[in-house]
């Protein structure tokens, strides 16, 4: 209104006259970007001259660092302070989901690189009973991974989402705050102590010693509750309450306001969260070692009898090779590859349910 | 509908029915926790009393034994969340915010992938790939920037370091985290980022003052899962790790504390007697650990509870 | 159809702060009641008490009686879900389902309810709702396509279209009006003078004109001051209010050139 | 589709059952080779073996959660005295076999550099840190051929507690009393050198390494540099041959039960041919079980182990060293003592 | 400090669907002009193309110009950030930051761009929007509160108070009034006169008596039926608008006796 405390007499740059004022030109990152990475490779260029060999990681990796400071500084000199700030976040935004690609990108390459040797028909219609050396197949593995984790996730699934619901939606004063806290602890408990837990749990009950595929579902699900409860609550409290409001307000007892408003609303979420879940457990190795331990031969029945993992399958086909070492590791490596195909496959269905859920917002 | 009494309740057993379901789930976690904790509690008491003499694995006694473990614990956590919060707001920003709408839901998947890596092969990434490229790096740091004391020498020489551990853990939280962070961003109420720019805000500054507020008890939750899984994480890090038990805060040398569920994984293979019971008993200082930083967590979001983004 | 309304020395309180206090009124059957008042005076959230639509706020609740028909809505056992398919309920805001399609969120109140309902009838409901909220015309090529992509005027009047499918006996309104074109408003304004023929409907409004046009009675809510509970100044018939109120408040409220 | 469903006519066994072990993870190779060969002759047995470590096996024994164990050590006198297996029946002893004999090769990772004579006061300065460089006279004097490089030298070691470590260092404290002060145990005894965990991280880190060194059951030295010890005045490579040699050479545990094997292992023989760096694992039964439902099956399984074709198998799959026929005789009689 | 507003054969797209087709029209510096027209007509969706809000919609776009003093806001190099510092907006639904007390929901904007304004001038501009806005009296002791916890006028005036407390030079309002009291409604009149000397405003309501009230000149929005686009029908002195209309449609609009 009056001009004292007008704000923009602080910056640089008089934007009075024009909408354009003191902007870098479109191509005027790229264009730094480039030299950013060419003074990145002329200082590798000179080791290389050194004797080293040319290192392009390195010089892409300088380059990068170069950039964030560059963008950041041309901008405030010709767009100000914050536009700078705003180029910089964008650059370090960029660079986070750059970095991430990285790890990815040479996991995958990896993984896929030895993976390959063993992909064949015979890892997938053969265990490993009777095998030594070469040959054999993860089928065991496979069948007890869907297993085991399917009973964890047909625990934890119910209880975690009907955990969260009544931490968001019923839950006040001391039994929800209880809970919450609960839940704080479990997401503490060391996966291998979940694995002793329900080692001991079904020692107890079915005497000693007792290795079944039930009891790695138990020590997964343990590990996986929290994880679910902590994801789904999250979600569901994003929900505006004007939808649940609006739900009561047409005579919708709480339950179906619940089931039919608030779930579809938060389901991608929730979706995400779940198969989070699952990819979190269905990976571990130690508990169900413990739990669960170790066959080479088939077995479809989880209450009775060991049961194989694809994660411990790749555990002790690293750990204990035999001879020829390489058959081992090739078997390994496949077997992470399958794990890896089966959590991408479950990634997929849950964005697919997410999708056909998800809320369609126009506005 | 017309009758005047039909306001009266007649019990509905719909709600009575899922509302009691949902208590019973939150009971089961209840169950299963006092479960654990008992089963954690009875196994301990003998350790806590023990001494070299009753378990051959006890420098002195327990305390003595646990105490460079909870060290090497949270310094590990620590080191793997001060990469992964940032990188992971980064990311779910990124996806949520800044890539092509079309292009942002592929790109979240493929973080997604991310977590799809079971730890084993965390492990052997980590031996295999990540700790020889990344020793020439530490062995640079140490030439030139030993005095910094994090760099101090002597190098070691494959790599195996506890930034090593820390950087596997750091991308093993990441896709829990950026996924929480991003489902939260994108809910973001369009009106709120409306409202920022409508003032003139730069993208950065609608992030500031619309979506990272409104996220922020979602980056805290997304935070403590990670954690929780950075101080629980028990393959990897067993098979990355050159650990030594010491307490130091060198990242670079061959000498690094041990985690506990790491030395529990190492260990419990030849554990006997009442060296099984130390190590339960470390894995409920673990437990004690992680809750000790939940707890914290929690305090933080609820201390501006009324000011929350769900209003 | 229609019920008689009772409310006998209410107070209703966030947490320890009382917002509205001591408000006894009563509202006749087929007939329209306005509430006025200046923004912040606890309209919207006495209006909220007549249907326990308050219970969802935390922190929120209420001392005194409020009697439909001579039942207490706060009795011990009295069901809020019963009480809020008889009392149906517009908001300020409107707040259409953002999963659901224009059809489905006009059928909404049916719909979540798990009843059954066959094809035709729903047909039948679904046009006559949204004739009656005057949409009809707007939307009857693309009823399913998400509700939250129409105008803000068009979603209010989805959300009156979704309140009147479950036919209840009253209908609570909160400023329904302040987000339509005159059209639209016109087009309420008549919707509600038809359904009062039956229902009994409560309507909090800033519009003097819309005030006096539509309703039988109104209700002029005042504030003292700022953390000063809301109070009900002067309840009595419309004509009364605009043209001859026994408080002063109200006629320095009223004879403002308001639109 | 390798599963055996239906017994081939041809096979004459009658044997079935499920039997289950548990324990070392270094026989794991050995026991699945075993396995393998055992239930191809015996279609309806199937045996599991947990490698779930020495110790974990041993307890698990114990508590007769398995029918037998793998380990590293016998049990001790201690353990014995104790008793209390459940699965044994009462006042039963307990039968110990060394049926896995497996050399431990000293395995390092230097540019140029293919096998190193090290007596063993070297190789325990240089785990105990004392010796830190390739081109140390101590190395040089044994070496005088080999191009050592002026390159810092990285000791690898176990981070997880295991029966490899505790034999090493057995045997570097029996050989080089001075140098190597420490106790014989499976975990390492001081913080210094890297730390790897299992064989196999042993080897990586080795591998990946640059100037590392460590140790690993042999079958694992693959294309690595091995160490020749001096035993006497000469340098041994490791070889089958020569770790059972060791293990001939050495006594019995005494005061023992009948069948129950424990070897002494003489880590500082000076006979030709011996060498000492070598690791002894154990299969262990009950002397009578409680139960004799699976008495059959562990007696022919342990026989099976202890045949020269069982011997043989776990030496091509495992790298193993076959037992000699003495030991062969005295094993076959203690498994013959089982009831 | 104010700014004359060009638009040239304007065309408003949501992904195909054309929203807003072939608007031209010219807003001296230092008026209010007031959008009125149906709803659905697309007021919204063509006010938001003066700042390009619409961007922020996935799949909008814009055909045409829309210059500010002569510069065209959709030239390639401008920056949308720019244009909105210059051209602020006050929206249809308030929507004050639920994470910001009150206090710091007016100063967002200036925060911004200040970060560092001292502790007596931010006070100062706080006082100042805030009664600008009408607000200061309810909300003074309780500036630390949640902006979230007032009532629906509270909050919509809590924005109009963060939009001025900015300065801009231009300032849209969607239908800014709409969920306020008479009393609020006046204030908010009163402010657009006095802010009418130095800045250009553009207003969007459904309300005749305020267009008619607070404008100097209107433009008047309809729509030839479902699916087909908004289009500008009259846009004149708001006098001749209300009076003396030259086509049909506006006087048949207008004419009503709509509140
Ligand atoms: N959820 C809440 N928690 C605490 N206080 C509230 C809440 N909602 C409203 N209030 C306070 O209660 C008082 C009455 O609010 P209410 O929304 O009923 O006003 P109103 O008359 O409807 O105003 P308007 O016309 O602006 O909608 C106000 O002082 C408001 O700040
Ligand atoms: N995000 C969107 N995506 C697709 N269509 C939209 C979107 N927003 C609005 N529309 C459509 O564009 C047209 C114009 O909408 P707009 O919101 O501009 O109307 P309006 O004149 O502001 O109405 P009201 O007075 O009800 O606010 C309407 O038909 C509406 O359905
Ligand atoms: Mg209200
Ligand atoms: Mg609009
Ligand atoms: O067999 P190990 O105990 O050395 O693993």
């Amino acid at each position: 209104m009056t001009t004292t405390t007008k704000p923009d007499a602080v910056t640089a740059v008089p934007i009075e006259n024009s909408l354009t004022a003191g902007r870098l030109p479109a191509p005027a990152p790229w264009i730094i970007l480039g030299a950013a990475i060419g003074v990145g490779a002329a200082i590798f260029g000179v080791l290389a001259l050194a004797g080293n060999e040319f290192n392009w990681g390195g010089a892409i990796i300088v380059g990068a660092l170069l950039y964030i400071p560059s963008i950041w500084l041309f901008s405030m000199l010709v767009e100000g302070r914050r536009r700078a700030m705003d180029r910089l976040v964008t650059a370090l935004v960029t660079g986070a989901f750059v970095l991430a690609m990285i790890p990815l990108i040479s996991l995958t390459i990896t993984v896929v690189t030895y993976g390959l040797a063993r992909f064949d028909a015979e890892f997938f219609n053969s265990s490993m009973r009777n095998v030594t050396g070469e040959g054999g197949g993860a089928l065991h593995a496979i069948v007890g991974t869907l297993l085991i984790t399917g009973a964890a996730a047909v625990i934890s699934i119910p209880i975690g989402l009907m955990t969260s619901i009544y931490l968001v939606e019923y839950g006040r004063g001391r039994l929800a705050r209880g809970i919450t806290f609960l839940v704080d602890v479990m997401t503490g408990i060391p996966s291998i102590v979940a694995g002793l837990f329900a080692y001991a749990l079904f020692s107890i009950f079915l005497g000693p010693g007792t290795r079944t595929g039930i009891a790695g579902s138990v020590a997964l699900a343990v590990l996986m509750i929290p994880v679910v409860v902590r994801s789904s609550e999250e979600m569901l409290r994003l929900v505006p309450n004007e939808l649940r409001e609006a739900a009561y307000a047409l005579g919708v007892p709480k339950w179906l306001t619940i089931v039919k408003v608030v779930l579809p609303t938060s389901i991608a979420g929730i979706t995400t969260g779940i198969t989070l879940a699952v990819a979190r457990v269905i990976g571990e190795t130690a508990p169900l070692l413990i739990a669960a331990g170790f066959t080479a031969s088939m077995n479809y029945n989880l209450f009775d009898g060991r049961m194989s993992s694809l994660p411990v399958f790749v555990y002790t086909q690293y750990a204990n090779q035999g001879n020829p070492p390489e058959a081992y590791l090739d078997r390994a490596w496949a077997a992470a590859l399958t794990l890896i195909l089966i959590v991408m496959a479950l990634n997929l269905i849950a964005r697919l349910v997410a999708r056909f859920f998800a809320p369609k917002f126009g506005r | 509908m017309s009758t005047t009494a039909a306001i009266k309740a007649k019990q509905r057993p719909g709600d009575r029915v899922f509302s009691g379901s949902a208590v019973f789930a939150g009971s089961m976690i209840l169950v299963t926790l006092a479960a654990v904790a008992i089963f954690l509690i009875v196994q301990s008491i003998p350790a806590f009393f023990a001494d070299s003499e009753d378990a051959s694995i006890l420098p002195a006694n327990f305390w003595a034994y646990v105490g460079p473990l909870v060290f090497g614990t949270v310094w590990a956590a620590t080191l793997a969340l001060i990469m992964a919060i940032p990188v992971s707001i980064g990311i779910a920003l990124f996806i949520s915010h800044y890539a092509p709408r079309r292009l942002a839901s592929v790109l979240g998947y493929i973080v997604d992938l991310l977590a799809a890596v079971p730890s084993v092969v965390f492990g052997l990434w980590g031996i295999g790939v990540l700790a020889p490229a990344v020793q020439p790096l530490y062995s640079w740091l140490v030439d030139n920037l030993g005095w910094f004391p994090l760099f101090g020498g002597p190098v070691s020489g494959t790599g195996r370091t506890i930034l090593t551990a820390g950087i596997v853990l750091a991308v093993m939280v990441l896709p829990i985290m950026t996924a929480i962070c991003r489902e939260v961003f994108l809910q973001t109420p369009v009106l709120h980022e409306e409202a920022a720019l409508a003032l003139g805000a730069t993208r950065w500054e609608m992030i500031r003052t619309a979506v990272l507020p409104f996220g922020r008890s979602g980056i805290i939750s997304a935070s403590v899962l990670g954690l929780g899984r950075a101080l629980g994480e028990t393959m990897a890090v067993a098979m990355v790790l050159s650990a030594s038990g010491a307490v130091t805060f060198q990242l670079l040398t061959s000498v690094n504390p041990s985690t506990i569920a790491a030395n529990i994984a190492l260990s419990f293979p030849e554990a006997y007697g009442m060296n099984v019971n130390v190590l339960i008993a470390t894995g409920l200082i673990l437990f004690v650990v992680t809750f000790a930083v939940n707890a914290f967590a929690r305090w933080i979001v609820s201390r501006r509870k009324e000011f929350s983004g769900a209003n | 159809m229609s019920k008689r309304i009772e409310v006998k020395d209410l107070n209703v309180y966030y947490s320890k702060f009382l917002a509205v206090e001591g408000v006894s009124l009563e509202i006749e059957p087929r007939s329209v009641t306005a509430f006025i008042g200046p923004s912040g005076c606890g309209k919207s959230t006495f209006l909220r008490t007549l249907n326990r639509m308050h219970e969802v706020i935390p922190g929120a609740r209420v001392e005194g009686e409020v009697l439909i028909d001579g039942n207490n809505l706060y009795d011990a056992d009295v069901d809020p879900v019963l009480v809020r398919r008889q009392v149906g309920m517009v908001f300020q805001r409107p707040n259409p389902f953002p999963t659901m399609s224009i059809k489905e969120n006009v059928l909404a109140g049916v719909k979540l309810n798990n009843s059954r309902i066959s094809k035709s009838d729903a047909d039948e409901l679904l046009e006559k709702s949204l004739r009656g909220a005057n949409l009809w015309n707007e939307v009857k090529d693309r009823l399913d396509r998400p509700g939250s992509g129409l105008s803000g005027g068009q979603q209010q009047r989805l959300c009156i279209a979704r309140a009147i499918a479950v036919s209840p006996e009253v209908i609570l309104m909160d400023e329904p009006c302040s987000a339509l074109d005159p059209i639209s408003t016109l087009a309420i304004e008549d919707l509600i003078e038809e359904m009062k023929q039956q229902y009994t409907i409560v309507i909090v409004t800033h519009n003097m004109q819309q005030a006096s046009r539509v309703s039988d009675k109104t209700a002029f809510f005042n504030i003292a001051g700022t953390g000063k509970p809301g109070n009900l100044i002067e309840y009595d018939d419309t004509t009364t209010i605009f043209s001859n109120p026994s408080v002063q408040a109200t006629e320095d409220y009223v004879s403002g050139r308001f639109g | 589709a390798n599963e055996g469903g239906a017994a081939p006519e041809e096979s004459a066994s009658t044997l079935s059952g499920n039997l289950v072990g548990a324990g070392a993870s270094s026989q794991d190779a050995a026991q699945q080779s075993w396995i393998a060969g055992f239930q191809t002759a015996n279609p309806d047995v199937t045996i599991d073996y947990d490698p779930s470590g020495s110790g974990a096996g041993r307890e698990t024994f114990l508590e007769g959660a398995s029918d037998f164990a793998g380990s590293d050590r016998a049990f001790n006198d201690e353990e014995l005295a104790a008793g209390g297996f459940a699965r044994c029946a009462p006042d039963s002893t307990i039968v110990e076999l060394p049926l896995y004999i497996s050399p431990i090769a000293v395995i390092f990772n230097v540019e140029g550099v293919d096998t190193l004579n090290l007596d063993a006061a070297t190789i325990a300065g240089i785990f105990a840190g004392t010796i830190t460089k390739w081109n140390d006279p101590a190395i040089a004097a044994t070496n005088p051929d080999a191009t050592l490089p002026d390159l810092a030298i990285t000791p690898v070691h176990r981070s997880d507690d295991s029966g490899t470590t505790e034999n090493f260092t057995e045997y570097l404290g029996a050989a080089a009393p001075d140098v190597w002060t420490y106790e014989a145990d499976g975990v390492w005894p001081f913080e210094g050198g890297e730390a790897a965990q299992g064989t196999s991280g042993v080897v990586d880190a080795v591998t990946n390494g640059t100037g590392t060194i460590g140790y690993a059951d042999a079958s694992r030295a693959g294309d690595l540099g091995t160490v020749a010890v001096q035993v006497g005045d000469e340098f041994v490579s490791y070889s089958p041959e020569a770790a059972a040699a060791i293990v001939d050479a050495s006594p019995f545990a005494e005061g023992r039960a009948e069948g129950d094997l424990a070897i002494e292992l003489d880590r500082t023989s000076t006979e030709a041919g011996v060498y000492p760096v070598v690791l002894v694992s154990y299969l262990i039964a009950c002397g009578t079980y409680a139960e004799t439902e699976n008495v059959e099956l562990v007696t022919s399984y342990l026989s099976y182990i202890a045949s020269p074709e069982g011997q043989d198998a776990a030496a091509a799959d495992a790298g193993s060293a076959p037992i000699s026929d003495t030991l062969r005789e005295q094993i076959t009689a203690a498994i013959d003592s089982i009831s």
